[in-house]
């Protein structure tokens, strides 16, 4: 009903090939952008722009990032943090080494870095399969953490190991309030988005998929597997770096090591699984999941007037967090992505069944 | 009769021998595949029939023997090369994409065609650079014509997990002929399904092989089709082969009668 | 050589303590096919029922007999666990059989928070103390031999031992117990184990249990060593190595992997850690394991996997 | 069904960011000053942080039931649980800066968070004060206009330290050898420039043994301490690794009274489990902590009997509870000074608070009579010194309870203070501030 597609007939293979090919979607996409790019610097606060929306939208890149390797490729990672750590670290030193670099050079340089490791750590993965390769990644996140505190270069020889970033800068124009930075994040996470989901949805997406559902075949039909595993490191990696070095510019502004330590890496994992593996609209479901849950955990007995102790209600958070994620896993293994298309098609159908 | 003849040999196994650990899989297997001919591997189970077929597409690296492919001869097969050659392989127990919709899993058999780097489709458009999206219309409709031809254009989106297994076998073989193989190896391409089903695979596989010359081999449990469709056929037992030649030949064998048909008699 | 001989014995009773959180692992991974993220939270919440128990009881019941308390401590700490193993098992294993070992680790990360958060909030998130008499003075032999003797960390010396008994026992009862041999055959083949008639359910109910048992025996010796806090589940992050290097499905694998990581680590930090900085043995740790790997990819002992199709 | 449960928490998410927005749309009522209490109740340091944290809440509600505030002044107050973890603690900084009149100054409990939120206090003129931890060259108020590492720093903690061994020494450290056992991080690697200074001026030997957090297990470094037989041992810890260390120190024989721990390995929790293990144990701190003083007594008579305290009545007197007290005093007379200029009984914003940080003068007498007076020792701040006076002394674990072993200390600024300016100015550089200029 809402969705009505009578009327709607694909007469070439490019128009059904489109990344919305019903009209609803288009719409609603446009909309979409109109709110984040229009409605939310007018209407949100402060508060809702760097706690809230900017963190929100550096973590849904990360995972989507973190969703190439483990939802498209098959391939679990639990370094992920250090992937950001790199990427974060590396945009540093381009900017404070490099007179004049431009900050999205910088940004990008911390991609690439962080690329670079994907695939070298991405090698194991040719010869050591599933639980112990997911173990094995381990290895990058506890060997950059020790990197980047132990090797002074990295930090610019600072003398207590944490960096700081200077004002953000792109073509003379600077990125100080946080409306601004804001929009930056947001244009760099839609750029990003529309990369990866023309990856995942051509020849490479279908590379990794095969990769992640049934090796033996995909190498039958012709797949090479160290192509396609390293690609999907070197991608994956390369969002996530990009992301980490957001994080760190944008976000924080200045941070030590333990800013992308394992912890990082698990709520990463955490906010695929949530969202949706193999999905990059469950990845920003499952960021904003991630984002908004404390807040709300704390923030309702707070307006409900009920005091709760901090320390109960972030045990309760640990709690639904862990309850949430088996939650998924059992009844809806495809996430908040899906259950969203659930929705969909329901309402495609409405009023009918199906 | 069919429009291609037989030509000569475009596929010859020599002397291979594959074993697992201490197991013997494989003793010593050697038989040829001319051009545009239907080739049967039958023999019980556990005789080494997919293993023989794995060795052909470089899943397993038997430790003898050679393969002679279009005068190319390999000792070790590697599955991408074999698959450029033009080999195409369907498989005992489904090894679909099962995540994939059916049609993406025919697409996937027309990856080695498409040449369009990481960036290009990266950076894939529809308004005309670089080029992503022609190459992807152009494969898709490639595709969209073996859609046709397997008569499954109603489940083109739909996940191949929620296909029936028959449907989930054409699209098996859909990927299969994605490639445009020269040689397609069918494993067991009817296992599991019933009469009609059975007739309607029958038909593709001698579709295929008539209008396209496609060389097949097949494996193949059920001996009125393998006797019907296959010109020539290869008999194995406990990875030894015990006969080799025409459905009748192989019907009067003695040994294959003794270890295989004996059952009839 | 006094020195090269305590770094080796200090790795090698770190390294039993490691196989004794390894341990953990391998059990369950062993009978139902779960890379259990949540032996750490097990660890803790263990630990903190032991800790907790141990101080509560003696106020419940007004005795002070320290020995009394432990004893009736540990048995409730192990009821806790036992009663864990059997919500995991109704609340998410069973609902999950059959489904690939990556979504079982997931959902393994899940039960890790919903034990942090739940251990937290019912027992406290303070520091806490376990006594059970374990000797914290150093023993000095062969003073004669070296200069300043050899040294040998009593404590250590017993949690290995303690450790080494609890893997003969385990052993034994894997060997010799229907139980243990049906838990083995589940190992094997989970269908296999259901046709046979092998209740599933229960069996995964009573190997959670006994790698709740051993997180309990980690939790008492870790916990009496570094006192009990959060920070305990995280020696895990030192089993993980241990288990991938032993191989995931053999108990002997995670004891010499323990053994093997404990001693590489000391050797490492202490030989190699000085030119690099220090504070290599973390990560070394890892790339041991990871290079093992790489030779053999189902780790030192693990079964081997072969493609079909 | 799916969809019910997706329109359900959809719905809800809807709802929460509602309510956020709401929220931070605080408006000032009835003359009330905003306290923000960022705390970590939970996660690795939750042993420190919950003394802390009530320490904290505790002196508020002390200020409020026996004064009733700083002149009329109600303080208000709310906790944000940051788990030491750097991006919850920028979010509850942004939540919590702006209510009410504006926050009075963030006391983050954290390195890492003080990190990520100096950058944010240019910007918003919000006080972060820090005392006892954060970047030791914070102390340059010229550069660091919005940072306080009040009554100390890392480089006083390490210099009094110093201090103390070569009293003990004899007045000369030639020729010895001193470890540091340090946490793997910034935090645990703030001490090392200082140290090294005065490696290089008193000719002793300085060796470094970083510990990978949490430090869970440190056999390797500390079996290089029993064969390198270092005279002293400074021990950086934090969390666990306290325990874990002592324990190491005790099973390689190590003796105990050759350590001396940073003040975050000096509180009560770290050592009372080991008990006579820890006998001996050194433990710099800025504070009598042993000491009981009025503050104490007035705690548990306007508070504890009223059945309002925060934590255990036990933890009163604990090292942390107390210095938790003393930063939330500092922050209390911060706000008291800046009334005195911007008028008394109103209701002040964070730039306001700001001045009364910079002006603080806490004479002996006026401690005595907010309590503080056997605990601790004057301070002043000013423009250019945002450390105020860093007294600092010696503690010692007898097995069962601290004693005070040594007389005050202040840090020798012919070390510091170059060390100050130096890296001040590379920071002002980095980040090109132009420092202002005081007088």
């Amino acid at each position: 009903m809402f969705y009505r597609e009578n009327g709607q007939f694909k007469s070439s293979y490019r128009a059904d090939l489109a990344l919305f090919p019903i009209a609803q979607d288009r719409w609603a996409m446009l909309a979409l952008a109109a709110i984040a790019f229009v409605g939310a610097p007018l209407l949100a606060s402060d508060y809702a722009f760097r706690a809230v929306l900017i963190p929100f939208l550096i973590l849904a890149l990360a995972a989507i990032g973190l969703n190439v390797l483990v939802g498209y490729c098959g391939q679990i990672s639990l370094g992920t943090g250090a992937f950001m750590a790199v990427g974060a670290y590396a945009a540093y030193n381009l900017q404070v080494r490099i007179e004049g670099m431009p900050l999205l050079l910088s940004l990008l340089g911390g991609g690439v870095a962080a690329a670079v490791l994907g695939v070298m750590f991405g090698i194991p993965s040719l010869r050591i399969r599933g639980l112990y390769l997911a173990v094995a990644t381990l290895a990058a996140q506890f060997f950059v953490d020790w990197f980047t505190n132990r090797v002074a270069w990295v930090t610019h020889d600072s003398s207590s190991g944490s960096v700081s970033v200077q004002t953000l800068r792109i073509l003379g124009h600077s990125f100080d309030t946080p409306a601004q930075r804001y929009l930056l994040c947001l244009a760099l996470v839609i750029v990003f988005g529309l990369l990866a989901k023309n990856l995942v949805r051509g020849a490479i997406g279908r590379e990794w998929m095969a990769m992640r559902d049934m090796d033996v075949a995909a190498a039958v039909i012709g797949i090479r597997p160290v192509y396609a595993k390293l690609t999907a490191f070197a991608v994956s990696s390369f969002i996530v770096g990009v992301a980490g070095a957001l994080w760190g510019f944008v976000h924080l502004g200045a941070w030590e090591p333990a800013a992308f330590g394992i912890d990082k890496s698990f709520q990463l994992l955490f906010m695929i699984i949530i969202g949706g593996l193999g999905s990059i609209a469950g990845s920003f479901f499952g960021a904003a999941f991630i984002v908004l849950l404390p807040l709300l955990l704390n923030g309702i007995p707070r307006w409900l007037g009920l005091s709760m102790s901090t320390a109960t209600s972030s045990h309760l958070e640990h709690m639904i967090f862990g309850a949430l994620i088996v939650f998924f896993l059992i009844v809806e293994p495809h996430g908040l992505a899906r259950l969203w298309s659930t929705a969909r098609q329901k309402l495609r159908v409405w009023p009918f069944p199906h | 009769m069919r429009a291609r003849p037989v030509g000569d040999v475009i596929l010859d196994v020599r002397n291979i021998s594959l074993s697992f650990g201490g197991v013997k899989a494989l003793t010593d297997i050697s038989f040829s595949v001319r051009e545009h001919e239907v080739r049967a591997i039958i023999g019980p189970n556990g005789a080494g029939k997919s293993s023989m077929l794995n060795c052909i597409n470089g899943v397993y690296q038997p430790q003898q023997g050679s393969i002679t492919f279009r005068g190319q001869t390999f000792k070790h097969m590697n599955s991408r090369q074999v698959a450029e050659m033009g080999v195409a392989r369907t498989f005992q127990n489904l090894a679909l994409f099962k995540g994939m919709s059916a049609l993406d899993n025919i697409m996937t058999g027309r990856n080695l065609k498409m040449k369009s780097g990481l960036l290009a489709q990266a950076f894939r458009n529809p308004f005309g650079f670089g080029s992503a999206e022609r190459e992807e219309i152009e494969q898709r409709e490639f595709v969209e014509r073996i859609i046709d031809f397997l008569e499954i254009q109603p489940f083109r989106k739909t996940p191949v997990g929620q296909l029936s297994y028959g449907l989930q076998k054409r699209v098996d073989l859909g990927r299969a002929l994605a490639m445009e193989p020269q040689v397609l190896l069918l494993d067991e391409p009817m296992a599991g399904m019933n009469m009609e089903e059975k007739q309607d695979m029958s038909r593709f596989i001698l579709d295929v092989n008539d209008e396209f010359g496609t060389t097949i081999v097949l494996i193949e449990h059920d001996m009125g089709v393998v006797m019907d469709i296959s010109d020539r056929v290869v008999v194995l037992d406990y990875g030894k082969k015990i006969g080799d030649g025409t459905p009748d030949e192989v019907r009067a064998n003695a040994d294959v009668i003794r270890a295989y048909l004996g059952v009839e008699q | 050589m006094g020195f090269f001989l305590e770094t080796l014995f200090g790795g090698l009773m770190v390294g039993m303590l490691y196989a004794l959180v390894a341990l953990g692992f391998v059990l369950i991974f062993k009978a139902s096919g779960v890379f259990n993220f949540a032996q750490g939270a097990m660890v803790l919440f263990a630990a903190l029922a032991m800790a907790r128990f141990s101080e509560w009881l003696p106020r419940w019941f007004g005795f002070d007999s320290p020995v009394l308390a432990n004893i009736g401590a540990f048995v409730l700490a192990a009821l806790c666990m036992i009663v864990v193993a059997w919500l995991v098992e109704r609340l998410a294993l069973r609902h999950l059989v059959n489904q690939p070992g990556i979504t079982l680790l997931m959902a393994t990360l899940g039960i890790g928070n919903v034990l942090d958060g739940a251990g937290q909030l019912i027992f406290g998130s303070a520091a806490y103390k376990i006594d059970v008499g374990m000797p914290k003075e150093p023993l000095i032999v062969l003073d004669k031999v070296f200069d300043g003797g050899l040294l040998l960390n009593t404590e250590d010396m017993y949690s290995a031992l303690a450790a080494a008994a609890l893997v003969t026992l385990l052993t034994l009862f894997f060997q010799k117990t229907s139980t243990g041999r049906a838990l083995r055959a589940v190992a094997d083949d989970h269908q296999a184990a259901q046709s046979i008639g092998i209740p599933l359910g229960r069996i995964w109910v009573i190997v959670w249990s006994v790698g709740g048992l051993v997180a309990l025996v980690a939790g008492v010796i870790w916990g009496s060593k570094l006192g009990v806090q959060y920070s305990i589940s995280l020696v895990a992050l030192k089993a993980f190595p241990v288990v991938i290097l032993g191989g995931l499905t053999s108990v002997p694998g995670a004891i010499l992997g323990g053994l093997i990581i404990g001693v590489g680590e000391k050797m490492s930090e202490i030989y190699i850690g000085g030119h690099l900085g220090g504070g290599i043995e973390n990560w070394f740790a890892y790339v041991l394991a990871l290079a093992v790997l790489l030779i053999r990819p189902q780790g030192l002992f693990g079964d081997k996997i072969i493609d079909r199709v | 069904m799916h969809y019910r449960k997706f329109a359900c928490s959809a719905a809800l998410a809807v709802a929460g960011m509602a309510m956020v927005a709401a929220s931070t749309l605080a408006q000032a009522q009835a003359p009330e000053q905003f306290v923000p209490l960022l705390v970590y109740r939970t996660g690795q340091f939750a042993p420190l942080g919950i003394p802390w944290a009530d320490g904290k809440q505790d002196y508020l509600k002390l200020v409020n039931a026996r004064d009733g505030g700083v002149n009329g002044v109600k303080l208000t107050y709310e906790e944000c649980e940051t788990a030491y973890d750097a991006s919850k603690g920028v979010e509850c900084y942004e939540r919590l800066k702006s209510k009410g009149t504006g926050a009075s100054g963030f006391d983050t409990q954290s390195t890492g968070i003080t990190f990520a939120v100096t950058d944010k206090a240019f910007v918003d003129k919000v006080t972060v004060e820090t005392a006892g931890y954060g970047l030791s060259q914070s102390s340059d108020g010229t550069v660091f206009e919005w940072n306080f590492p009040l009554l100390g720093t890392y480089w006083t903690a390490a210099d009094v330290m110093l201090q103390d061994i070569t009293k003990k020494e004899k007045g000369s450290l030639k020729g010895k050898k001193i470890a540091l056992v340090y946490h793997d991080s910034p935090y645990g690697k703030e001490p090392i420039p200082l140290l090294q200074k005065r490696a290089a001026a008193q000719g002793f030997e300085l060796v470094l043994f970083p510990v990978t957090p949490p430090g869970v297990e440190q056999k390797s470094a500390w079996l290089q301490i029993r064969q390198q037989k270092p005279d002293y041992v400074l021990f950086w810890s934090a969390g666990v690794m306290t325990p874990a260390g002592i324990r190491e120190a005790q099973a390689s024989g190590y003796p105990r009274d050759h350590i001396y721990a940073i003040w975050w390995a000096g509180s009560d929790h770290d050592v009372k489990d080991i008990g006579a293990g820890a006998k001996g144990y050194n433990a710099i701190t800025l504070h009598n902590s042993s000491a009981h003083d009025k503050v104490q007594d007035d705690l548990r008579k306007y508070v504890y009997d009223k059945g309002q305290g925060t934590g255990p009545a036990d933890s009163i007197g604990a090292i942390a509870h107390t210095r938790g007290m003393m930063i939330a005093m500092l922050q209390v007379e911060a706000i008291r000074t800046a009334q005195e200029k911007f008028g008394k009984g109103k209701a002040l914003t964070s730039e306001q608070v700001h001045w009364g940080f910079e002006n603080l003068n806490l004479t002996t007498e006026r401690l005595k009579a907010l309590g503080f007076g056997e605990i601790m020792r004057p301070v002043k701040t000013s423009c250019a010194n945002h450390m105020g006076d860093d007294w600092a002394r010696i503690i010692q674990w007898d097995g069962g309870k601290w004693e005070i072993k040594s007389d005050w200390y202040q840090s020798d600024k012919t070390y510091i203070a170059p060390l100050v300016k130096e890296y001040a100015d590379k920071y002002a550089k980095d980040k090109n501030i132009k420092p202002r200029t005081c007088g």
